[in-house]
């Protein structure tokens, strides 16, 4: 299996892609990259560790977190900028799928 | 004839510019003068909206805190939905000002108004 | 492209036939409604549409600033349609208006 | 309280405001006017009947609804035409709100 | 170097014009010959796609399925998700040549091409 | 109109600076990337980001069937970036690349 890069740039609130997400991203590493409203992910434990709890790993873009000001619940949750994104995307996971 | 117009925005702030257009339609109401009364609801995602430590010029965006600013300062009433907020994330603070009420009276708020828009 | 538009001018056409006062106010992406020389092959062409309900009385209007974001200038809109402000334009069609519908997702 | 008629555009996998019509229709007269991918509510019993439940009719653009070949499953949503739509909107609601 | 594209459809036909313009450029990368193996997959509402008795005529709008016969005389494989299309709206007659199949066997499709794109 | 655009860009510019060879196709609303004179006020000027990175080898090209459907024509186009097509464009950059990231909701 090809490991697996899940692009998110939808709120929680209007991401309806979990349990896809979920069978897409069976046997495979996994991780999702939020941008936009979905770093919203990181302010809300319940929305947050769902999505922890279907890929080994969540990066979200700084810049986008930080423009919304709000406490910090998933702590887990990787920062990092646009730069990290693109090694994300070209050497670390085989395919990029945006859900 | 409309009296009383109401903002309804539930879309959270920056990703999209609904938002931000939502709180300059209001405000550009307001300051024709042809209408008394124009005043915003904040529910949903929508509440983030009115957190008063966003920093929109890391993504280079415009302010949705000024624009709340500017409506009320021109004595529109900005409503923000307790539990929605409270849900989403918790205890956060908001900028001064913004009345925080609960879902009951923000039934209430829509009801006082003529006209309904949403964003 | 949403279907918004479509929607918005069909609901437009029929509250026109029924002898109503009708306005719509191009907001966002919505402010597409006007450009001129659109040519949307199999989709309906909505600028056609408009086209021919500003002879039954339609205003339409749209924000200007939504349009300079986009590049769309004056001159470029459909003859008898307008692009204008918030402060002028929208606050006009509230005070006049017994309802306002909302077609946006 | 003013009689409201909610307009829906999104489908009901993108409806996330069924909570918010439950507790702005409270205590008043209320419909739904279903256009575009709203009319899929018609189409699936679980959904449609969610829907029935915090208003007291539904009414679907029928253009919409016949473009989609879907079997009607909710035989009591009133199907209507844009003229139908705009005496609702004029004449038999006070307040429209889209949600 | 790509060989292979996936198209993912998950948006309903008409009310947007995603799933349209999925299924050209689908079609469109097939017709230039650069790429040999350009798919479609249908998931969630995007399955709603493939019902053989649309009538997009009502409202002006494109076929999708016409989009999708093209796709299949080019010998595009269209998969259709079995369990979504039931949840959504239980037995509907699909398109001639389309191919029902399961969650698992979606997640392999998605794993055998090199790019996927979603709408 | 929603901020993918201003993702996608500042997302090839980190790739540009990285040595990669990016490509940009602006598919539906997508299209309004390309347009010359854009003045989005506050809003982050999405087409004066284009214009930088045109230099750096980054190349935009938009499907000219959504362009015509919102009446965008050739000529009104950012110097250097492409009205082109699905056929031509889009599936030249699929056969050239080792990835394809989708900016859009």
């Amino acid at each position: 299996m090809r490991s697996k890069l899940f692009i998110l740039l939808k709120s929680p609130h209007d991401f309806d892609s979990l349990d896809l997400m979920v069978s897409i991203g069976e046997g495979a590493p996994t991780a999702a990259l939020l941008f936009e409203d979905a770093v919203l992910f990181a302010a809300n434990e319940k929305k947050g560790l769902e999505l922890l709890s279907v890929v080994n790993q969540v990066y979200m873009i700084k810049d986008d977190w930080e423009a919304r000001g709000l406490p910090l619940v998933m702590t887990s949750f990787k920062m990092i900028d646009y730069p990290e994104a693109v090694d994300l995307i070209m050497e670390k996971y085989e395919q990029t799928i945006t859900l | 004839m409309a009296e009383s117009v109401l903002i309804l925005v539930k879309k959270p702030p920056y990703g999209l510019e609904d938002a931000f257009s939502a709180l300059r339609a209001g405000l550009a109401v307001l300051v024709s003068g042809r209408v008394p009364v124009s005043n915003v609801l904040l529910i949903g995602e929508g509440t983030l909206n009115a957190v008063a430590s966003q920093r929109p010029e890391a993504i280079g965006m415009p302010s949705n805190m000024e624009a709340l600013h500017d409506l009320m300062d021109l004595e529109a009433d900005v409503y923000v939905v307790r539990e929605d907020l409270q849900e989403l994330v918790g205890d956060v603070q908001l900028l001064e000002g913004v009345k925080v009420i609960d879902r009951e009276r923000a039934r209430q708020v829509i009801d006082e108004h003529d006209l309904v828009t949403t964003f | 492209m949403n279907m918004d538009t479509n929607t918005a001018v069909k609901l437009a056409r029929a509250a026109l036939e029924k002898g109503y006062h009708v306005g719509i106010f191009g907001y966002g992406e919505g402010v597409t409604l006007i450009k001129e020389g659109q040519d949307p092959k199999r989709f309906q062409n909505v600028g056609q549409e408009v086209q021919d309900l500003l002879e039954k009385g339609l205003e339409v209007v749209v924000c200007e600033t939504c349009s300079q974001a986009r590049g769309l200038v004056r001159g470029e809109e459909i003859k008898g349609t307008q692009i204008g402000s918030l402060t002028n334009n929208l606050s006009r069609f509230v005070a006049k208006s017994d309802r306002m519908v909302t077609i946006a997702r």
